[in-house]
């Protein structure tokens, strides 16, 4: 491509925006070169998803200037004009559930403009080829529906990546991928930086920044802190301009030492004590565990003041069987005991009573209720415990959720704030209250730290680390390297088996490897069968083997 | 328009609580609609502002209130009844058929039980069908919408069938009693409205039970993680729903003196607009009683104003329709929230 | 303001005057005849209300006249049992009230002024019997069933074919007065039975022109006489429905009073203001007044319709303003 | 019979391809009911099959097909507009209004526009309805439920005080010709309605623009970020609707000749019905207009079967309701899906 100009690609400058109460933006400036990677980091809620509405006309800023190559830019609600400019994969799904996956990667250009009509079989082949560049096999005739929640984030990508942008905005586009997802996006990503395109690249995972950026801005506070070559800013200089911090004040981010900080911490605590707790006193006992289509004949024990990671990729079998932990499915086989008694599995209430407290994964569908306060959010699981005969004491309500909103730093105008107000980083936190707020003996965290910033994560799993200390126990699914290093040890789950187990100062290669079925470390479970694929197995074979597992 | 333009700086401090103040008046954003209509009232009529007149609107008010009662808590709850309307007819008569002699009578009932048991069996009834409505939204997970659109129609027949067609005003005293006497100086049906609204509204803002109804509407998967027995609560919200409108039911007879036909017949436009324009999300999980309340004294009031006012006949429902949307606009500006 | 009537100067008491409905001819018609009345009479009405089908607003409009000082109240309740209560109170304030087009179930009334229903029914079975001589089939559109007019008349319809015309085979179409289920309906009837022939409305103002669109785009529209006419008996006697005579198109209509109606509902609310008193028997307008267990019923006359009597001047229909 | 048991829900994520199939055949989920009927109606009368009385049916179905035709649009794009019942009645009554003489007829209008501009006019007058309407949703933010439920009862009353209450007969020959003539044997509506459903559902499949529609239905936020005029589209949709429900009106009125008072009164329930039975979703984003046809002859044909079976009056309107919910149930298992 000819252009070499100096132009920015987009220039923002003086940018303000307030919602109601909350100031997202507050005279903050962004530049980002032609060809040139342009990572934005910031805590939750710093702003960085409001500058990417206004980027991509989605929303109006209250100040600011916008250039695009210099131009001024589109008028608002000209749509055309800002999808020419720029291409946005958006923090928040923008996928249609009830269309199909080619319409959705080719909607609103489905055919020429005009009264053209859509020639679908085309438009199906194109999309077919289009995903198969980024691995994702899937019919592209299929509703996005019925996608798992990486497959979906592929659609979004391919979209955005596919109009041929100069220049692409990414906010958060790895938060819903595993490892090997994001290797094929970054593989994706690295060729169109060999084209010249330029990216305004979002993401928690510091890591990532260093991998992909040339440049970084760093937002604090809805303003601008710094702009700086990645090479001139190192991982501890970065988080302190995040954080406003010192870095001697603030525990090193797990990512950047090979030694996870909660690690580091852990080991000033009185340890020992509870890792003889934990041996002599099982908490959560699960036998023969078995869900048709999703896992099959686990074996699991987490003892009292123990964090056990389980670890698998997508489709694993591992949230399903955390979910089922907490009552979310009837398993077909098999029994949950906590604290030596069993649970009635399949049944929600039953596992809240029993101890077991459950963050779940998806915080919009299953964690808040967007239209109520932090508040009700945070106490909905504890309501039978804020007032006498059935009541609920708005008192009590305050006061409980005034602990907990202090107890994990959420950030929040008041406890009446509707949750959808807040930041995702503060929202999770909300979720993490909500399955607090039993005081469980074991806390089932699926993907915990899910779209949190540096420091809250690294909050969150001391949070839950305290947990276990307590004599509790807990559970943490997921497949964040970070997240599981902070585990006292960790299970790998594949193809709905638990195929290795590790023990903490384990290698990141090793336990991708098993997330990824490759290898089998010492394996607790049975021999591998000669079936095909477990998890898409017929019904009937799986009943067999049902069967075969009850005889055991 | 465009962003380029160097708009003035906003000022600095906008008031911090706006946002949430709002969403406070919401429920009450159809006070100044009262406020209003109150006002021509007292230009268009030295009879409005008479304690008679608004005793009769609020007397008026009770059936309708009660179904309005009831449809809140099911929007909250997420769900939908439009068999309400039918309901509030189709269990008297029920109830009535039961009990009455079986022959001699104008109406012949199978004379199975005692005068006395018509109210409870009333209940019953109406209990009944919103269990029913539940089973099949709940557990064949049919279209709650149609089921109970098809449920209205079926009971209306219902009633038709089993009254055949006739009002049936030789009633047990018991069963005409609520909605007829009057408990010191203001009709039993206007205190016991009263009661319910207020006993509903602080179990939705003070019992568990109550509050899961938000949080089931609002998001039924978060409420079901969070232990919340969805379907069971829900199932009983229809139960309840069922309920209240055959205590309706109970009241309208004793009100207008016989079982009619058409009792309640079409009303359930005037509910979803009362519980609608009260504030109450047609998507679930908001909304209080008392704006509920409030909607169902605006439809009421506008009625009685216009009689008092004198409009001719035939712009008569033209003006209806015409305040219901002025009155919306109102709420909007004053509440300062946009409706969706 | 305060529209309605006229002459408070003349100190009258105030009647207070319901209209049930305004969105059907029959009914505007007697509007357009009460209004013309009250003009010439100079009656003391409030301001007239309409309850638009609904038995709730009309309690309510009855309850706005009492407290604006009504003496005498005329309502036309079509649902004529939930006026109970209503009337009970309106004796215990002794108020008099006269019910247009319905007899009330219970509670007293000083007038029922109306015709009498059953009459149409058997009239227009007898008429048909007659017209078909004792055999055939004949498509009869019901009215609603919660409606005593509509029950009324289906009822002595039936009971006259019955004991009268055995031969006679009925299709009873529900309809709650709509025509376009009328329409459909008839159109499913004749599918089935193309050799329909005769057809009974029970209320020309909503079955009139669906069915004349039916028969005309199904070239059954035969004039009477012809081969093939299907014999029509009508009910309301509104003006269409006389013009449908002349052309042949329909043989007959009864035609209900809508100008007595306003007349007479006027007269005995004046009159019960007066505090006069009737008695039963033959009255004055070649009409009876019978007695009720809760009051009296005048029951005027609705005369038979037909291509011979079609254009006599008397009847209403003929003389409603345009 | 307890919802207890409510733990037994699906696991989330079920066998991809399951789901997708049968998804397909949601919008032929009423044509086993369709078949079910037509035997039945196949037994309980000769008469059921001869092509007088299909053809009567499908002539029946005309008017109220346009306007689920309209609502199944409206719908797909996460509206709801009620006052389609009353824009069918009031198009009509204002054209004619304008154009007929100012004296000398039963009902006299303006006679500003010569007879032939009767349709026109009343076309653009349903166009109307529909954008105030839609200013009043889209620009005013207000719910749109509530403003189309206003609109329903202010436009019935503009209807009855132009109209003063009269069925208006004397109408312009080339108003009521759609809807009484012929073509090659079928009635010119059939051939009308059955065209428009093939283009909207042609628009549907094929145009982006009709595209755009489930888009917005399905998640206007996307639809927006997607470079779709949310806004825009979902006026046009609305004026669109209007327009077809006053082309419904002029079917109406030549069919039925005259312009009744309440004409299309109380039809919006049937609208709904046969637009959600037949698988369009209340929540937008969903269903076909083949779909919804089959709802509207759904209803259609169970009318038409009870008449032919000759069902007892007294018990017409149970039998009714209760063959709509077995419809439904029907449906719901032969399609296999559930339906919220
Ligand atoms: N539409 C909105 N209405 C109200 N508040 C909003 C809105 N959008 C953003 N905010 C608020 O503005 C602030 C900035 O939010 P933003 O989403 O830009 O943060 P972020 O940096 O993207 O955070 P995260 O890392 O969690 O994605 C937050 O406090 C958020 O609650
Ligand atoms: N219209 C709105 N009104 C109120 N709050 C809003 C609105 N739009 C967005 N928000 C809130 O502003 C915050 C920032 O939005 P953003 O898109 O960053 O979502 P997020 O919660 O960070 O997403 P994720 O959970 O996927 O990380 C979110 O909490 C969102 O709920
Ligand atoms: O004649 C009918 C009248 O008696 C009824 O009450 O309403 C409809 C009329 O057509
Ligand atoms: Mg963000
Ligand atoms: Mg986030």
């Amino acid at each position: 491509m000819p252009e070499s100009t100096s132009v920015p690609v987009v220039e923002a400058s003086g940018i303000s925006k307030r919602f109601g109460a909350t100031v997202a933006l507050a005279e903050a400036r962004i530049a980002v070169a032609p060809g040139e990677s342009h990572a934005l980091v910031g805590r939750n809620g710093a702003g960085k998803s409001t500058l990417v509405s206004i980027l991509t006309g989605l929303q109006r800023p209250d100040t600011g200037t916008l250039r695009f190559l210099g131009a001024p830019a589109p008028a608002f609600g000209d749509t055309d004009g800002w999808r020419a400019k720029v291409a946005c994969v958006y923090q928040r799904s923008t996928v249609i559930g009830g269309l199909s996956v080619a319409e959705n990667l080719f909607l609103n250009r489905q055919s020429a403009p005009g009264l053209r009509p859509i020639r679908w079989r085309q438009l199906r082949e194109r999309a077919a080829e289009l995903l198969t560049g980024y691995g994702v096999e899937v019919d592209p005739a299929a509703r996005a529906e019925e996608l798992t929640v990486e497959q979906r984030q592929f659609v979004e990508i391919a979209r955005a990546l596919s109009f041929g942008a100069r220049f692409i905005i990414l906010d958060e586009p790895t938060a819903k991928l595993d490892a090997r997802g994001i290797e094929r996006l970054f593989g994706k990503l690295r060729e169109l930086q060999e084209q010249g395109v330029a990216f305004l690249f979002i993401s928690h995972h510091l890591q990532e920044v260093y991998d992909l950026c040339t440049s970084v801005t760093v937002y604090r506070d809805a303003r601008h802190i710094v702009t700086a070559p990645v090479a001139e800013l190192d991982q501890a200089a970065l988080v302190e301009a995040m954080t406003g911090e010192g870095a001697s004040h603030s525990a090193p981010a797990p990512a950047a030492e090979p030694q996870p900080a909660a690690e580091t911490e852990r080991s000033a605590e009185p340890l020992p004590a509870a890792e003889a707790e934990r041996s002599a006193d099982p908490l959560l006992m699960v036998s023969g565990l078995t869900l048709t289509g999703a896992y099959r004949n686990v074996e699991l024990t987490v003892g009292a003041g123990e964090v056990v990671g389980l670890a698998g990729a997508t489709a694993s079998g591992n949230v399903r069987l955390g979910e089922t932990l907490a009552g979310l499915h009837r398993p077909s086989a098999g029994r949950i005991s906590v604290a030596g008694k069993a649970v009635r599995t399949g049944d929600i209430p039953s596992a809240l009573a029993a101890g077991v407290g459950l963050v779940p994964e998806d915080r919009h569908l299953q964690g808040l209720v967007a239209g109520r306060s932090v508040a009700e959010n945070a106490t909905l699981t504890v309501t039978d415990q804020l007032g006498p005969c059935g009541t609920v004491l708005p008192s009590r309500i305050a006061a409980f959720a005034g602990r907990m909103i202090e107890d994990l730093d959420i950030k929040t105008p008041g406890p009446d704030t509707p949750v959808s107000a807040l930041s995702g980083g503060n929202q999770q936190k909300v979720v993490i209250a909500r399955a607090l707020a039993t005081d469980p003996h074991v806390l089932v965290a699926i993907r915990p730290t899910n779209g949190v910033d540096v420091k809250s994560k690294e909050f969150l799993l001391r949070r839950i680390r305290q947990v276990a200390q307590a004599g509790r126990a807990a559970l943490i699914v997921s497949d964040e390297l970070d997240d599981l290093r902070s585990c006292d040890r960790v299970l790998a789950m594949f193809h709905g088996e638990i195929t290795a187990e590790f023990a903490p100062g384990w290698s990141d290669e090793h336990l991708v490897a098993a997330m990824e079925g490759m290898a089998r470390g010492h394996a607790a479970d049975a021999p591998a069968r000669g079936h095909t694929d477990p998890v898409r197995g017929q019904a009937t074979t799986e009943i067999e083997e049902d069967h075969h597992v009850s005889h055991d | 328009m465009s962003p380029t333009t160097e708009s003035a700086v906003p000022p600095l401090t906008v008031n911090p609580r706006r946002g949430r103040s709002l969403q406070r008046y919401r429920d009450l954003s159809l006070v100044p609609v009262l406020l209003v209509l109150g006002v021509i009232g007292f230009i268009v009529s030295p009879a409005f502002l008479t304690s008679d007149n608004l005793i009769g609107v609020a007397q008026q008010s009770t059936e309708l209130s009660l179904l309005v009662l009831a449809e809140a808590l099911i929007l909250i709850a997420g769900r939908m009844d439009l068999s309400l309307e039918s309901t509030i007819g189709v269990a008297p008569v029920i109830a009535v058929w039961v009990v009455l002699p079986s022959h001699g009578g104008r109406f012949n009932g199978l004379g199975l039980f005692p005068g006395w048991t018509a109210i409870p069996l009333c209940l019953l009834a109406g209990a009944l069908i919103g269990a029913v409505n539940g089973l099949l939204i709940l557990k064949l997970r049919l279209n709650g919408f149609i089921v109970t659109l098809g449920a209205l129609t079926m009971l209306r027949g219902l009633q038709v069938a089993l009254s055949q067609g006739q009002s049936i005003v030789e009633l047990p005293s018991s069963f005409t009693y609520l909605g007829s006497a009057a408990w010191f100086g203001v009709p039993a049906a206007v205190w016991i409205c009263a009661l319910l609204f207020a006993l509903g509204g602080c179990a939705l803002a003070w019992l568990r039970h109550g509050r899961a109804l938000y949080a089931i509407g609002g998001n039924p998967e978060a409420a079901r993680t969070a232990g919340i027995r969805v379907d069971r609560v829900t199932w009983v919200v229809l139960i309840l729903g069922g309920l209240l409108a055959a205590f309706a039911g109970i009241l309208y007879t004793g009100h207008y003196g016989s079982i009619s036909a058409d009792q309640g017949s079409g009303w359930i436009f005037q509910v979803f607009a009362a519980t609608v324009i009260g504030g109450v999300s047609l998507n679930g999980g908001r909304g209080t009683l008392f704006g509920a309340l409030t909607g169902v004294l605006t439809l009421q009031l506008v009625v009685n104003v216009m009689t008092l006012a004198g409009v001719p006949p035939l712009w008569n429902q033209f003006l209806n329709g015409l305040i219901i949307i002025v009155a919306l606009i109102i709420s909007r500006f004053t509440s300062g929230e946009t409706q969706e | 303001g305060r529209g309605g009537g006229s002459g408070s100067a003349s100190g009258k008491p105030a009647i207070g005057i319901d209209l049930p409905r305004s969105d059907s001819d029959f009914w505007n018609s007697y509007a357009q005849y009460l209004k013309a009345d009250i003009g010439s009479d100079g009656a003391h009405t409030l301001p007239i209300s309409s309850s638009q089908n609904d038995v709730t607003k009309l309690v309510a409009n009855v309850q706005a006249f009492e407290n604006t000082g009504a003496k005498a109240v005329v309502m036309a309740p079509q649902d004529t049992g939930a006026i109970a209560s209503t009337l009970d109170r309106l004796a215990a304030k002794k108020i008099p009230v006269i019910s247009v087009d319905t007899r009330p179930d219970k509670g007293n009334v000083y007038m029922v002024v109306r015709a009498d229903n059953r009459a149409y029914g058997t009239q227009a079975c007898q008429f048909l019997g007659r017209q078909l001589g004792g055999k055939g089939k004949v498509a009869e559109f019901e009215g609603d069933l919660t409606s005593v007019n509509g029950r009324d008349r289906s009822q002595a319809f039936a009971d006259c074919m019955k004991q009268n015309y055995p031969g006679i085979q009925v299709f009873a179409l529900p309809t709650n007065w709509d025509g376009s289920v009328a329409s459909s309906k008839l159109q499913t009837t004749l599918a089935q039975n193309p050799d329909l022939n005769g057809i009974y409305m029970q209320a020309g103002g909503v079955f009139l022109q669906p069915t004349l669109a039916l028969l005309q785009q199904k070239g059954l529209l035969k004039p009477a006489g012809q081969p093939g006419h299907i014999t029509i008996i009508s009910n309301d006697g509104i003006p269409q429905e006389f013009d449908a005579i002349r052309q042949g198109q329909i043989d007959a209509t009864i035609s209900q009073p809508a100008d007595l109606y306003a007349k007479y509902a006027l007269y005995y609310a004046e009159a019960a203001t007066q505090g006069k008193t009737f008695q039963p028997g033959p009255t004055d307008h070649d009409s009876t007044i019978i007695k009720l267990p809760n009051g009296l019923e005048d029951q005027l006359p609705a005369p038979l319709v037909t291509k011979d009597n079609v254009d006599d001047k008397s009847l209403w229909g003929n003389s409603v303003s345009h």
